[in-house]
This record gives C-alpha cells, sequence and structure tokens, in this order.
C-alpha cells in the first residue's frame, strides 16, 4: 500500500458515510427516503401503474376476468417497459446499438484470427447439437410470454445469444452472417418506431396502445405490448450476438 | 395429494444429502480430477431429485421443473467434461501418479482426432 | 429467509473484496460472476423475478465470457 | 436484529459500490478497472431495487393465485428502471473491453502507469 492507497481509502470512507447518512430515514432531510421495508406505495405515482388506468379513475382488476385495461398486460414490470415508458425503452435500445456499433469500430473488421486454436472435443460438440435448439426454444418461449410471466425481450435475446456463444464455444470456424443481423436489427428498429408512429396517427400520442386489450392474462391480449416486446428481443439477441462474434473474431 | 407432497418432500432431503455428499466430497479428494468426480456425480443427482421433488409438492409446475431436470442431465457432464480435458491440456497432473494415460495423443490408437 | 439473505450479503460483500484484491485476473473475473449470481438471488428474495432472471443470465454468463474471450485476446497476443 | 433488517440490503449494495470505487481508484491494471466498474453496477442495481421492498409484499405479476390489483405489490417502477440499466452495462462492458483491447495492442502492456502518451 502507497500513499495514494490510504489516501483513496480515507476518501472512500469520508464518501460511504455521507451517502449513509443520506439514506438514514430517522433523520428528516427531505429526500423522502423511507426506512427499508416500509415504503407506502400510494406516495408513489406507480400507484397508477398497479391500478393500470393513469387516466381515469382507478378500477378492480381480476385475472382472466377483466377486459380492456388500459395496459393489459399481467406482468407489471412488462407493462411499464412496452407501454407507460416505452420512451425510454426505444432510446435504452437506441444506446444498445451505439455500444454495438462503437465496439465494431474499435475492433476493426479482420475476421482472420479466432479466439481458439482448435474445435472443442466430441462430447462437447453433440452436446451443443442438442442443446441449441432448445435454448433457441427457451428464449422464443421467454420472449412471447412476456406479458404474463416474468420474463421479456431482454432477458430472451440474452438466452438467444448464449445459445450462439455456445456455438461459437464448439466450433472454431463458425461465423454469423453479418448482413443477415444488420437486416434484423434495423427491421426491429423501424418497426418499433413506426409502431409508434401508428399510435401517434391513430389516437394522437407516441406508442399508444392502439390495438384491442383482450381479456388480461390470456395469450392474445395486451395490444401492442407483446408485439414491441418481440421487436425488443430481435433486436437485443441481434445485438448481443453481434458483440459476442465481433470480439471471438477481433 | 398427500402421498405425492410427502413423496416430494423425501425426494427433497434425499437430494441435499445427495448435494451434502458432493460438497463434503470437493472438500476431501486431493486433486481436480477426483474433485469434479465427486462434484458432478452427486450434485448432478441432487439437484435432479430435489427439483423433482419440488414439482412433486407443487403439481404445477412440474413440466417446468421437468425442463429445467433435462437441461441440467444435458449441461451439467458437458460442463464437468471440458473442465477436466482444459486442465488436462494446460498441464495439471493428477496428484496419484498412475501408470496408464489413456488420453495421452500417442495412446490414442483411433485416427479420427476429434474424437479426443 | 432473512437469515440466509444477511449470509448472501455477507459473502457477496467478501466476494467484492475478493474480485478487488486478487492479483491473478482470472480469479477476479470468477469473483465477479459469483456476485453477480448472488445478486441475482437476493433480488429474487426482494420480490424481482425478471430482474432476477436478467441479471443471472447476463451478469453471470455473458458478462463472464465476455472478460474471458479479452483474457484470451490479451495472451494470445503476448505469446507472439 | 432491527438494525440488520433496516440496513442489511441497502448497507450491503452501498459497501459495494464503495468497494467498486475503491478498485477503480487504487487498481493499476486495465482489466482490474472494468472489473470494478462491474462491481459498482451490480451495487447500484441492488441499491435501486431494494428500495422499492415492501415489507409482506408479493411479486409484482397478476396470476391465477394473486388475482387481483388489492393486493399489496411491491414498486415495480425501480425494478423496470434496474431491468434496462443491467443490458447497458452489458454493453458498457464489452465496449470499455474492446478499448482495453487496441490499448494492449498498441501499448503491449495493461498497467497504466506504464502507458504513455495515447497514440492510437
Amino acid at each position: 500500500m502507497r500513499f495514494r492507497d490510504y489516501l483513496s481509502l480515507f476518501l472512500v470512507i469520508i464518501l460511504g458515510f455521507i451517502i449513509f447518512q443520506a439514506f438514514d430515514g430517522t433523520i428528516d432531510n427531505g429526500l423522502n427516503i423511507k426506512q427499508f421495508g416500509e415504503v407506502n406505495l400510494s406516495e408513489r405515482t406507480s400507484i397508477h401503474y398497479i391500478n393500470k388506468d393513469v387516466n381515469n379513475e382507478s378500477t378492480q382488476i381480476i385475472y382472466n376476468e377483466s377486459k380492456n385495461p388500459e395496459s393489459g398486460s399481467a406482468n407489471y414490470v412488462t407493462s411499464i417497459i412496452a407501454n407507460y415508458r416505452a420512451l425510454d425503452t426505444l432510446g435504452e435500445i437506441t444506446v444498445l446499438f451505439i455500444a454495438a456499433a462503437g465496439l465494431a469500430f474499435v475492433l476493426g473488421d479482420h475476421n482472420k484470427n479466432n479466439a481458439f486454436a482448435s474445435d472443442a472435443s466430441f462430447i462437447v460438440k453433440i452436446g451443443v447439437k442438442i442443446l441449441f435448439p432448445l435454448l433457441f426454444l427457451l428464449g422464443i418461449y421467454i420472449i412471447i410470454h412476456g406479458h404474463l410471466t416474468p420474463g421479456g425481450g431482454f432477458q430472451g435475446g440474452a438466452v438467444i445469444a448464449t445459445a450462439i456463444l455456445l456455438k461459437f464455444l464448439a466450433y472454431k470456424d463458425y461465423k454469423l452472417n453479418h448482413t443477415g443481423l444488420t437486416i434484423l436489427e434495423s427491421f426491429a428498429g423501424i418497426s418499433f418506431l413506426i409502431i409508434g408512429l401508428i399510435g401517434l396517427y391513430t389516437d394522437g400520442s407516441f406508442l399508444t396502445n392502439f390495438l384491442a386489450n383482450g381479456t388480461i392474462g390470456t395469450l392474445f391480449s395486451a395490444g401492442v405490448i407483446p408485439i414491441i416486446y418481440i421487436l425488443i428481443g430481435i433486436k437485443v439477441g441481434a445485438e448481443l450476438s453481434g458483440i459476442i462474434s465481433n470480439l471471438i473474431n477481433a | 395429494m398427500i402421498l405425492l407432497t410427502t413423496l416430494g418432500y423425501i425426494m427433497i432431503i434425499l437430494g441435499s444429502l445427495f448435494l451434502l455428499l458432493g460438497a463434503l466430497g470437493i472438500v476431501r479428494m486431493p486433486d481436480l480430477y477426483n474433485r469434479i468426480q465427486a462434484g458432478t456425480k452427486a450434485t448432478t443427482l441432487g439437484a435432479l431429485s430435489s427439483i423433482i421433488g419440488v414439482g412433486l409438492v407443487n403439481p404445477n409446475w412440474f413440466f417446468k421443473t421437468l425442463i429445467i431436470a433435462i437441461f441440467i442431465v444435458l449441461t451439467n457432464p458437458i460442463g464437468s467434461h471440458s473442465i477436466a480435458r482444459s486442465s488436462y491440456k494446460s498441464g495439471l497432473k493428477p496428484e496419484l501418479q498412475s501408470e496408464i494415460d489413456e488420453y495421452k495423443p500417442e495412446n490414442i490408437q483411433d485416427e479420427r482426432s476429434d474424437l479426443r | 429467509m432473512m437469515i440466509l439473505s444477511y449470509l448472501l450479503i455477507l459473502l457477496m460483500i467478501i466476494g467484492a473484496l475478493a474480485a478487488v484484491l486478487f492479483e491473478n485476473l482470472l480469479n477476479s473475473i470468477i469473483s465477479l460472476g459469483l456476485i453477480s449470481l448472488i445478486a441475482a438471488a437476493l433480488m429474487f428474495i426482494l420480490k424481482a423475478p425478471d430482474v432476477a432472471m436478467t441479471e443471472a443470465i447476463i451478469g453471470a454468463g455473458l458478462t463472464t465470457s465476455i472478460f474471458i474471450f479479452t483474457l484470451i485476446k490479451i495472451n494470445r497476443g503476448d505469446s507472439q | 436484529m432491527a438494525f440488520l433488517n433496516q440496513w442489511a440490503y441497502i448497507g450491503g449494495s452501498i459497501i459495494l459500490i464503495l468497494i467498486g470505487l475503491f478498485g477503480v481508484l487504487t487498481r493499476r491494471n486495465l482489466i482490474k478497472i472494468v472489473v470494478s466498474i462491474g462491481i459498482m453496477d451490480t451495487g447500484v442495481n441492488l441499491l435501486l431495487v431494494s428500495l422499492g421492498y415492501i415489507n409482506g409484499g408479493l411479486a409484482p405479476i397478476l396470476t391465477a393465485t394473486n388475482p387481483t390489483n388489492n393486493l399489496n405489490f411491491v414498486d415495480p417502477l425501480p425494478q423496470a428502471l434496474v431491468l434496462t440499466a443491467i443490458v447497458i452495462g452489458v454493453a458498457i462492458l464489452a465496449l470499455a473491453l474492446s478499448i482495453v483491447i487496441k490499448i494492449y495492442e498498441n501499448n503491449n502492456t495493461l498497467q497504466i502507469d506504464e502507458i504513455r502518451g495515447l497514440k492510437l
């Protein structure tokens, strides 16, 4: 440990003391941070999200019975990501795209030296041959059921990227078709924007839920939310696969 | 119904016993290859039986637990095989030297190189 | 359940100290994966299954493999 | 025990952030610095999720066993924020690692003391 280390330790301890003061719920510090677990949900705006009705009075929702609430997905996290704050999600996948493009720009495009000297063993090859379609199917299942169960586009896209990572681990000459990846990404992004613009045209605000909502809790429900989540899944899967492919073949 | 629940709890207890045995094996065994053997075999059986036990206790989840069990059966042996192979290739010697080393490249009679 | 979560938090802090203080790069990368896995378990205890799934897939799976590919690249360059 | 009940999650994640900050400030290996940034990322995510927890709350998903919205759910808003933050985090780590690879190719070292100039 040199002098710089002790100085950093001192600074970090001072900063930690200040942050702990800010989170102390017994002091009235004007930050409205309650004690752990004592949050009153009605003091936060998200109580409207819980009632799935921001514009009108709150209603009661019953699983498998209620028809046409404002955002018809049974998973509240999905209805926030893909409906109430879908503009944030659009910005987020833009950030993801910029990071992937920056990685490809920095690493360059010489697809010559592979990361691995030889193929994996026979057992791994056979295992990947069985596991790859199963993992791909699991990813698609997670994406499609994003509005009913935990999961959705981000998780399913990451599962699909993991399946492609397994292919890279098994075969040293495995290459992804980068043109196809680009087409998939562009298709997903443009369709997201077009769905938002259709909402702007029909109901007067960007990314409105303009399709019929259906009964809450069934597979064909929640209007545009499953479509948006499928597009997010395609985009996230393509971009994470592209990142992995660029890192391996750099 | 009570029968299924009892069976499920028995399987969970059995599975955790196998997991405990696997952990003991990892502490007790002398080198990496023995540890992989203890860790993988006992852990696969333990995780499998406890997951099936969960599916029996709550029958709504049975098919999902079956899918998880299939994934464990497929991935766990492949992973431990890769670990053992890469540690052999990077030159880790076993603790107890044995005379026969069938995995050496000159000892393999078969011409197909991808069987190694 | 609460005792379990306290133990997990303690293990996570020990893992973070190990990840920062270890000299070997591979050890600290594996410690980072361990931290992500424990954080996924804690988020499941905090009733956030979506976040737990994401953290388990991305934090423990993809991040670790990306770091290890970087290590492979750098060692390959070192030997040449 | 009441002290632990209140401070375990919040304190643990703040300590995680501080450990990551200490690593960023003191380590000299570039990959070690990126690992420390990853630790800070995990700590921030855990802190945000634990701020939305409610004692005795349920996971914010309507199912056949929790069929109505009158139940006591935890706050879903921090969860949605953290869900996007994790995906952005892995992309940013990958970008940082690609820059690390380039720096290694140009300078043949990872120690930040020995890197002279920015000859990219």
